[in-house]
């Protein structure tokens, strides 16, 4: 909270020498998707700290395109780990993996599907709500199964580019 | 009593409801959106579920998502808080349907109060003073000619399914009566679906006065004093206090005891508040019944020491009131509430939202702060701009002023991009008319004026 | 009224009273040491004086220092908080000389008050009930075998200038009688250059049991009911609660007035404590007079609705006190209140001080925290180690525990190096001996090794 | 108060790289008497703080040597802006230039001074503290007059090197 005292506290030149370095630090973290990142080394800490649209600062990462739109929760894109990509749940309710009891899974591991095919149901209040894949691939791992309850953008499934 | 509440709301008054189970031993349950998932509720929560985006439409509005969370955490109770779905009577509905116990009154009872013309009826029936005018719609043109000419001009045409200020207009001579009934109508219809206006007396100047109540299933209630909301600005209330300084001991009895019994007779329970215009001849006019817990409903707790919060969901559990009418009168001392907002006074009260650098509250004795803030938070722009309200007791109304201006002149609110209503409370405050009481609900437009003329003069 | 009140004081009492001048409109000036120049009153006060550096005996304990603090901002008051030069008779007396008004007792009545023995005949005088045992020193061994053999065994030697738990030892057997008297005066010698002792009956058990009042300059004198102090460790006092469960209205009424009569027959003026040990049969026997507010204060404030800093200085300042006896009984419910310490409780409570990172107090329904505490403020090892005192209020004792653990659960504070007691606390409040509320001034240590022993057991 | 999400929002190979330069950064400070430093570039902020002994890091600057020690606030040195060196009150007080009213000012500016000469006295409570020169130099200003209330470590006098 309290200003820090330059004038007081600071060998001028030095913090001169300081800001340079600060701001070629800054200037690296431009255009990344860091926001927030801190170093401890003894006694001294840096942390840098990157601004964003107040809305979206504490956001999550987005769902993935999906049957409901996802659009307006506008947050920042997220890493896909091990170039996997994350099918999520459109919104909380009892995941399905087919379209009705017996019927056959919609998707296995391993087989390919085409952007806008149907992964799984989500259903809330007896509302089958569609989980479509929003990119072409193939199934690398399926973390739901049949009955379970999902939260928001909790990931369902994970595809892994198409060869 | 419950084991399981689930709270379908946030901010400060999910944390309130969150306070209240951990007190009650009852687990809690935070449902959040993605822009709240760093929120206090869900760190203090024992449980919390991501139930869509900051859009409100797919979260805190949608009622699949909020029975889906109740049902996957297995919450055996949903407290509404205020505003989103609180008074929404489809919602408690669904809810019953669910087997999940909406904590508030029966669907049915809710349609009732929330429907004014309803509402207005009922309470009239019941015995509440009304405004001179109609307590049915008013469907011709030559009806409201014939009611205007009777009640006497200036008169106020509302909308049946209006509310917060919207959907209003006041007829000052009756050459005006034509078009500004038709055009209330078309509005009505236009922004609520529903042409139906009723006319009454339009008071000049008065004072926002609610009594506050509580019903549980056993056909007990229980009012627990007034306030008195008059610092408004733009129908937005700023500041409540309890009790009104203009109400005796026999009115406030008076008042209160018919409240409870127009509540009773339509089987309402939970907490409730019952609206009253306070003319400045002392006479009170029902207006309008709020089915939920209110903002305010502080100051009413620190001047009956009752929880209002517990004893609501209490009642929903099927367990009698704690406290009986004795129990909670005298009212003792008083209390006064200012809702900070993250807003700028100076740019008409702009939201001015964002990171909350520093957020240092006020303590101290009988200082009170519900909110939901903390040093590093986010006033989000997706929802209200309440930061927090700051509530304080004392045995009389000026050394609640005199602590009120202490605890405003400590709290510390600093970020990029954030002005609050700091400033503008305290200057309210200093002002001789608030410190005499005599306040009405054009008290804050006048004093905005009186400002900007003094600016004006000054340069 | 005064004009300007200087607060020889620092942490979170000396943000107590600067916040009581504010609320009486009275001007408050800080005096601060280099290692508070940060600290929140120097904020919040209406001046501020830097007057030493970190160590008291240059600064918080340096009398010229803060005399002329006050003289350098024309001061005509003085409010000394707790401990420091609070019940320093010479310091109030300079106070005098220097037309400085001390917010205290008279610098004479405060010696004879200060002073064991004088008190505890001064007191009996009054008809206060004392332990079997001298009022006057003891001078000779035979004396002290005469004595010891009347009163009985236990008994304990206590140093006349001792305190705090200093300069005692108790005789359980008559053959240790001769050893402990001789090291007990030599202690005493040692520690306060006075070997004057005296002897009374040792309880093995009982309930730590304080009233407070407050006297005016016109005589008259209110008590604000008992506090129950018996959760200390070390003679460290950890959880106070008021009232104390174990007293009935008569016996609150028969000790409350003899203490006020008793304060009043020794010109006392000001806000003072009267500590009685309560035997496990109810008897009352009483100890000493502190001539200071204490640290424990709000949890009588909470029960009485009188705020006794704001008294204090009334009564100074020449005003009659603002309530009489009749306004502040019946005691209206239950307040607890927890001391926070920066300690660490794993560590034999060491000092666990440093820079709070994060710090956001608990808020919500009749919670109070009194704390100079923020983010970023740094708990200095020059200082005690109190970080806050956490108070809740509500209508009985039960409610107020569940309240109190509701409380705990929300405080957030963490830095680097930085413990507190609040596990420590919570795991006391859920004890079902502190629930039933028989607690006696062993309990602490009784508690802990039922701990020690539970973790030998467990691994 | 969240702990900065790396796994989800920072770009690793990004963050080795910053965290040398951030390495850097702090090396340059070890030593330097700056204790807390910050840079604001647009929407990027970014903080240095380094670690001091508890109770110290809220001391200011701490007090010439003086007739009464000051050793016990243990603070760290202070700059000697444009090389000139502060005498400071020893508590709170009146200053007084000369040993009695009448007599004749202990010094003027301009003086050359001895290490331990007395340039002042600061009185309270009829006690007379004399304010002695740490160091041999030359007066360069008097800040206070006589009379003047002073608190602890006010300066009262600049002295600068003799030539």
């Amino acid at each position: 909270m309290p200003e820090p005292k330059k004038s007081e506290s600071a060998n001028q030149e030095l913090v001169r020498a300081v800001w340079e370095e600060a701001r070629d630090l800054i200037k690296r973290l431009e255009g990344s998707t860091v926001q927030r990142f801190s170093v401890e080394a003894g006694d001294t800490k840096i942390e840098i700290e990157r601004g964003m649209p107040a809305g979206a600062s504490m956001v999550a990462a987005p769902a993935a395109a999906m049957a409901m739109p996802a659009a307006e929760d506008g947050a920042a894109g997220e890493p896909e780990l091990d170039g996997r990509h994350p099918i999520k749940a459109p919104l909380v309710g009892t995941y399905y993996g087919a379209p009705q009891p017996g019927a056959p899974q919609f998707v296995q591991v391993g087989d390919s599907v085409e952007e806008g095919q149907t992964l799984a149901i989500v259903e809330a209040m007896k509302l089958m709500n569609q989980v479509q894949a929003d990119r072409a691939g193939k199934i690398s791992e399926i973390l739901a199964s049949d009955g379970d309850w999902v939260e928001f953008e909790q990931v369902l499934i994970y595809l892994e580019a198409a060869e | 009593m419950f084991e399981k509440v689930l709270i379908a709301n946030r901010g400060e008054i999910a944390l309130r409801v969150a306070r209240a189970c951990r007190e009650l031993g009852v687990q809690s349950v935070a449902v959040y959106s993605t822009a709240d998932a760093e929120s206090a509720v869900v760190r203090f929560a024992d449980e919390a579920v991501q139930i869509g985006p900051p859009a409100v439409g797919r979260s805190y509005l949608h009622i699949p998502s909020i029975i889906g969370a109740a049902l996957k955490t297995g919450a055996d109770a949903l407290h509404p808080g205020y505003g989103f779905l609180s008074e929404d009577p489809y919602f408690a509905e669904i809810c019953a349907d669910e087997g999940i116990t909406f904590i508030g009154p029966k669907p049915d009872v809710m349609e009732k109060v929330g429907d004014k013309a309803t509402a207005r009826q009922l309470m009239s029936a019941a015995g509440l003073p009304l405004l001179p005018g109609t307590v049915e719609p008013v469907n011709t043109l030559d009806e409201a000619h014939d009611i205007s000419g009777e009640i006497g001009y200036p008169v106020i045409i509302k909308a049946v399914a209006g509310g917060g200020g919207r959907g209003m207009s006041v007829v000052h001579r009756e050459e005006d009566l034509a078009n500004l009934y038709q055009t209330t109508r078309a509005t009505a219809q236009a922004v609520f679906k529903d042409s139906a206006v009723y006319i009454e007396r339009y008071l000049e100047t008065s004072r926002h006065t609610e009594i506050q109540l509580v019903c549980d299933s056993e056909g007990n209630g229980v009012y627990f004093g007034e306030r008195d909301c008059s610092v408004q600005r733009r129908h937005q209330k700023l500041i409540e206090e309890a009790p009104s300084i203009h109400l005796n001991d026999d009115t406030r009895r008076e008042v209160g005891e018919a409240a409870v019994r127009g509540a009773l007779s339509v089987g309402y329970t939970g907490a409730g508040t019952m609206e009253f215009l306070l003319d400045l001849d002392g006479n009170l006019s029902f207006m309008e019944m709020n089915a939920r817990i209110q903002v305010e409903h502080p100051v009413s707790e620190l001047v009956t020491s009752v929880d209002l919060i517990q004893e609501q969901i209490r009642v929903a559990a099927g367990e009698k009131l704690s406290v009986t009418q004795d129990d909670v009168l005298p009212l003792h001392g008083h209390a006064i509430e200012c809702r900070i907002n993250a807003e700028d006074p100076d740019r008409d009260f702009a939201p001015a939202a964002g990171k909350l650098d520093v957020y240092v509250p006020p303590g101290g004795p009988w200082t009170r702060v519900d909110s939901h803030c903390y040093p590093g938070w986010t006033i989000s722009p997706f929802y209200d701009s309440l930061i927090a309200k700051l509530i304080v007791w004392a045995p009389d109304r000026d050394r609640a002023i005199d602590r009120m201006q202490r605890a405003l002149s400590e709290f510390q609110i600093s970020g990029r991009g954030v002005k609050t209503t700091i400033p503008f409370h305290q200057r309210i405050l200093d002002h001789p008319q608030f410190r005499s009481g005599d306040v009405t609900t054009d008290f804050v437009e006048q004093f905005m004026s009186e400002e900007a003329a003094a600016a004006t003069a000054a340069g």
